[in-house]
């Protein structure tokens, strides 16, 4: 067992710390989640620059082939520093999808391009039924002359307002088990019959609405084999939640220091409220959910990256940091006070992350009941 | 012990809501009205509305059921409480939580008679809108602590400093504000008074802060000079704590958490209903919230029955609130819960459900345990006054 | 409203105050917890003396026809006490069933005997599946030349070995719907093929397995009319239920008691524990928890004792005081440290008791989902 | 990061496990043995197994597992974890909590040569077995507090006084004390010495404590006119509060949480699929157990990854404890509610399930966060030594 870090993940952490604090001030964070586009195209090509959009790409493709730890480290410091934009979409949703089922020649063709920032991606999922088993996907696709016509509305897609393609998850066949006949498709979000809009949310991510009105498909556009998506979204969708996870136990982190500081330096009584009794043992229960946290969605990570099933651990880290994100969310505010719950302070900002992190990739109960299932009961 | 209410109690009920039902303008019953936040809301439109229903409720009486009879009341606070309860189940404006809920008993308890003469009406009638400046940036739950002076000078005391988080200050007619008129004090409590302040006096300055719901309720108000005319002195000079501490008690029993809680509650219990099944931890969270809402309604009814016979209820009271807010804080959390992923969805957008409200009530129930006493302090009122525990 | 009790309830509490803290002391208490029969028959003859076993018997059956709520006040008290005996089974289990649904005649001949302490009953309810609802109820009374043979096994049944008539639930008719067919059996318990053995449990409360085999009763033996006893026993079930709540909530505010005196006397670190922060957010949740099952219990009580719908209010008095009891109690461990965790320490009679309570007449789950149901979800 | 474990960490897992299979007397399998409660079960029998399985472990080495290779060890806390782990979760008996898990890092820390060599060996082989006075009746989280006297006379030190809660006092064969030399001292702390005490010196008395469990593990301890010999004081006189405090960190690191917890999760989960459907309220909240204990066994790994590459855990040591332990306590209540009213049965009932071992077991868990430094303590060193907050 090793519970450190590589020197080269050390290094990537503190040139990711360093980076966001020059690149992503709060200021920006705030204005972003009102701009519509919702991120600066300078801040992207810088992201590109620095290697970290192809961070897990093979090098074959134009990227660093970095393993998928290193991106968990890199995601955890991007939730610590509420970076907006569509790497997650692009790099996550998009990028994984690709490299687990994508043709040699859709990555040559696609992954260079995203690693030099010239390409954003996206993962067009879940409907309104909001739900991310297989049931969920509805939008249907049938075949006619040698394309797909697709059909139906895809909603809380990320960033699908600015993606260049769409990875739209589409029913190919009706076979009476959910899980069968899922085809993965990359539509090119110009295709006519595609109607985007933006949601309005309470962090002000970039989520979309997306109608598919008949919008036609070449073949050679579907993602892997015909019918047999879904087992590849099981893949992508783990590794979805653990970077999920990371971004959270980044964002908690970042919290409880916050909370540290503030309890050091406010004073009240004559005392700083930091050598209170109460604020330590909550401050001191906000470390043990994050230490956990951050060892569940380690372990997963590891397992992912080697290789290993991870099932399990991923429904853990995604149960327990949606709990416990929030929790110490909402302990820090009440330590925080009044100052805390002004909107220019930072502290909304993970508040607000926290309850939208939640849900994403199926929130503690979606998650728990997967545990339960597995253990039998 | 009887958990009923009268015949007429019943029939005051049932005439306020009768009352709501008839006024209450439809473009507004599904939208941003809430208890707390009619003059945060983002519209204009609604503080209007919150002066023309205050008006209503004003000639109806009932902005002033818990005073002595002689000054217009009916002596009971368990029709101001009835009142208190319908308008925040119903989300209605018009009650002035300052005016009707902190001035009046103040002035009632600590008030000479031509302050009562000259400030009662106006509130009782709806038409005097009033703020708090109590809290400043560095005391909060030691307001003792507070730095705003007062210094005598003729007729009048002028005030510098500042204050913070004062709801309602760019709106309010009518503030009331506790400086420091003796810095020599010790303890530092004995040195503070207690004045009515014009808000269109000379020297004031305010600054919105907007809440984290995006809210603006709260100011930052600076005192240049500010001069207040001494017949503005309430219960004497250095007595101002007293005219404070004398009314928490009251002051802890004035927020309606069931109302307000089981209002959100019911919105998700409706919404639920709709979108069934739910996950069976969420169904079990919803009835665990059934429960703490009824025990926040019998919590509250305790220290009101106390009132009205007499009693101070000062632990009862705490409990009403840190008990009350925090239970709404778990029901707008778990309201936001039932709704999955539309939980994130805000006003204007087609795909919200509760009118995209669900989230911001969330976001604003944050607030409920830091203001008006934090949670901390309600607790440590009920330890130590409740159980007699050592300070 | 009114939330005092009348003059009468508050001289009944100072009497029953009074009375145990003679003729209960917890060296009683502890050492009945090992005796056979559990309670001296000289405090049963004291409870009959002074009124208690016939309380809310009416004056033409012997008794003092007091309300149902006075019983609560009553029972509060001796959950302060842990009264050790078979009150509960005969005044409430026994008592209120009779009173519910006995005819004149076994009225006449039962109550008074019970008021003067010469009748023991219990109720034989559950079984091995240890359900409260009508579906658990899989004894068997078939008729047989005008009277009733009972085939079955009852669990968990309080004092039996004690009790002259045990009132046995036996399904007498199948008709598909769990709730039709349940007959109320008088039943002596010195009936051959009674059989009955005493189990080990942690309070070393006596509750025990009665087997019933080919045990005959005659006809003029049951409660109330023939396959209608289901709906005789909810209604004794929410009585019960609401009696077992006021007997926790009697615990609970003897344990805050309790917790109260050693926080203000107890000294470390130069200061009573009382003084620190965290002890008093401990105490003053303790209060609130207390505060809310007492007034639950209480409208739940009222409800009853005015005849008024209480279905609702059952259901949420018990799935609190459930929680709450041993939350209550549990806490009240951590403030007063090893001290409490010793044997002969009054606190664990308490925390062994929330345990057993919690499970009585349906645990927070079992009453969480009713109230779930009540509200359409 | 690596969650691995080594081919050889591995096998010794295995090893351990196919030990425990072969050694274990199938009468004890589901019997009353737990990894706390050895010194005090209902049965003499069970600490002779204790002693006969102590020396059996100590035959393969395992009791020494973490000691310099000097001292005949492997210098592997890692080993000496998965050791404790398994034990743990298979209720194995055998390992002495106070001699392995807190003497031996004593003296191999603060010990001289000569001690070390007459009491190392006797742990190492499962030989002597240990007791630790250190709390008394009003000295437990204020341990510099105690007043237990230890007088210097010629080559001795006369102990008078009196401990409490000490864990197998009346079974051990050795104890170590300790006793305030300088009452004079400030801080208190500084004036206290460290002593080994043969158990059968003259002047000790003991009168054993029942717990809540129904155990006599404890016991209250009298010194009357105790002589230790000069060469028993370890560490220096009025040293003795930095013989203790020296390895604390380790000491906390020592209790095998997940392996009990686990293990007693295990059977919940045994049992909720024997009568499932249960409750959807306590299938959800098993869930939640089943990371807890995830995250309770990768925290404990973490504390221990630290000791083997010589980092000393402060917080982290004091988190395995009070989570492990109050995740423990949150199974040991979870187990009962699962089996409902039958979680009421104990030992001897024919219908108890789990050996009627639930209830007690949920007992016993209540002193979890109270022994050996109470959960207080520990979330105070979190606090502070952790994140720094003010003492």
């Amino acid at each position: 067992m090793d519970f450190s870090l590589t020197e080269e993940q050390e290094m990537l952490r503190k040139a990711a710390r360093d980076f966001l604090a020059t690149e992503c001030p709060k200021k920006l964070v705030r204005e972003m989640a009102k701009d519509e586009r919702g991120y600066p195209l300078e801040l992207w090509q810088k992201l590109s620059e620095v290697g970290w959009l192809g961070l897990i790409i093979p090098e074959e493709y134009g990227g660093s082939g970095a393993s998928f730890f290193d991106l968990v480290v890199l995601l955890e410091e991007m939730g610590r520093a509420c970076l907006p934009g569509p790497f997650f979409s692009t790099v996550v949703l998009g990028g994984v999808t690709i490299l687990e089922t994508g043709s040699d020649e859709q990555k040559q063709e696609l992954l260079p391009k995203l690693a030099q920032g010239k390409l954003l991606l996206t993962l067009a999922l879940t409907e309104p039924s909001a739900r991310y088993s297989a049931d969920g996907i509805q939008t249907k696709a049938v075949q006619e002359n040698g394309s797909f016509l697709i059909q139906g509305t895809k909603l809380f897609v990320p960033d699908a307002h600015v993606s260049d393609y769409l990875i739209c998850a589409a029913r190919t066949k009706e076979t009476g088990i959910p899980e069968e006949g899922v085809t993965l498709f990359l539509v090119d979000a110009k295709s006519p019959g595609i109607n985007c809009t933006l949601l309005e949310t309470v962090v002000g991510d970039k989520q979309c609405e997306v109608t598919f009105d008949n919008v036609k498909v070449p073949r050679q556009n579907i993602l892997g084999k015909l019918n047999e998506g879904w087992s590849v979204l099981e893949k992508v969708l783990e590794k979805a939640t653990v970077a999920q996870c990371a971004e959270m136990v980044g964002g908690a982190k970042q919290v409880l220091e916050m909370t540290v500081d503030y309890a050091k330096q406010r004073v009240v009584f004559g005392h700083p409220i930091g050598s209170f009794e109460a604020i330590q043992f909550n401050c001191a229960d906000m470390l043990i959910d994050i230490d956990g946290c951050s060892f569940i969605t380690y372990e997963a990570a590891w397992r992912l990256s080697e290789g290993l099933p991870a099932t399990q651990e991923v429904a853990m880290a995604k149960a327990w940091a949606s709990e416990k994100f929030r929790r110490v969310a909402t302990i820090s505010h009440q330590i925080h006070g009044a100052i805390g719950f002004c909107e220019d302070h930072d502290l909304p900002l993970y508040f607000k992350r926290a309850k939208t992190w939640e849900v994403n990739f199926g929130d503690a109960n979606f998650h728990l009941d997967k545990i339960a299932t597995m253990a039998g009961i | 012990m009887d958990f009923a209410f009268t015949p007429e109690e019943e029939a005051f009920r049932k005439e306020v809501r009768e009352f709501v039902d008839r006024e209450f303008p439809p473009k507004w019953r599904e939208h941003a009205l809430d208890f707390f936040s009619n003059a945060g809301g983002p519209y204009d439109e609604q503080w209007s509305l919150h002066r023309a229903m205050a008006k209503k409720l004003g000639a109806k009486g009932w902005l002033s059921l818990a005073w002595p009879k002689e000054y217009g009341g009916r002596n009971s606070m368990l029709l101001q409480h009835i009142l208190a309860e319908e308008l925040s189940y119903y989300r209605f404006p018009g009650l002035d939580p300052f005016g009707v809920g902190m001035l009046a008993p103040m002035l009632l308890k600590s008030g000479n008679e031509e302050q009562k003469k000259r400030h009662l009406p106006g509130i009782a009638k709806g038409e005097t809108m009033w703020c708090e400046f109590l809290s400043e940036r560095d005391a909060g739950s030691d307001l003792a602590s507070l730095q705003t002076r007062a210094v005598e000078d003729g007729d009048y005391f002028v005030i510098n400093g500042q204050k913070c988080w004062t709801t309602a200050a760019h709106r309010a007619d009518w503030g009331f504000i506790i400086a420091r008129t003796d810095p020599e004090a010790v303890p530092n409590y004995r040195g503070l008074s207690f004045f009515l302040l014009d808000m269109k006096t000379p020297g004031i300055s305010i600054i919105p802060i907007a809440n984290m719901a995006g809210e603006s309720e709260f100011n930052e108000v600076f005192f240049d000079n500010v001069r207040v005319p001494k017949e503005n002195l309430v219960g004497g000079k250095n007595r101002g704590w007293f005219v404070v501490m004398g009314v928490l008690d009251f002051e802890r029993s004035c927020i309606p958490a069931y109302g307000i809680a089981r209002r959100n509650l019911d919105d998700a219990l409706e919404y639920a209903r709709k979108t069934k099944p739910i996950a069976s931890a969420l169904r079990n969270r919803l009835a665990e919230l059934i429960v703490e809402c009824e025990i926040t309604r019998l919590v509250h009814y305790r220290a009101i029955w106390m009132l009205d016979k007499g009693l101070i209820p000062n632990y009862e009271a705490a409990m009403t609130k840190v008990y009350g807010l925090e239970v709404n804080q778990r029901v707008t959390a778990t309201v936001c819960q039932v709704l999955g992923h539309y939980g994130v969805l805000t006003e204007g957008s087609k795909w919200a459900p509760l009118d995209g409200q669900a989230p911001s009530r969330y976001l604003r129930s944050i607030g409920n345990t830091l203001e008006a006493g934090s949670s901390e302090v309600d607790r440590i009122v009920i330890a130590q006054r409740g159980l007699g525990l050592p300070r």
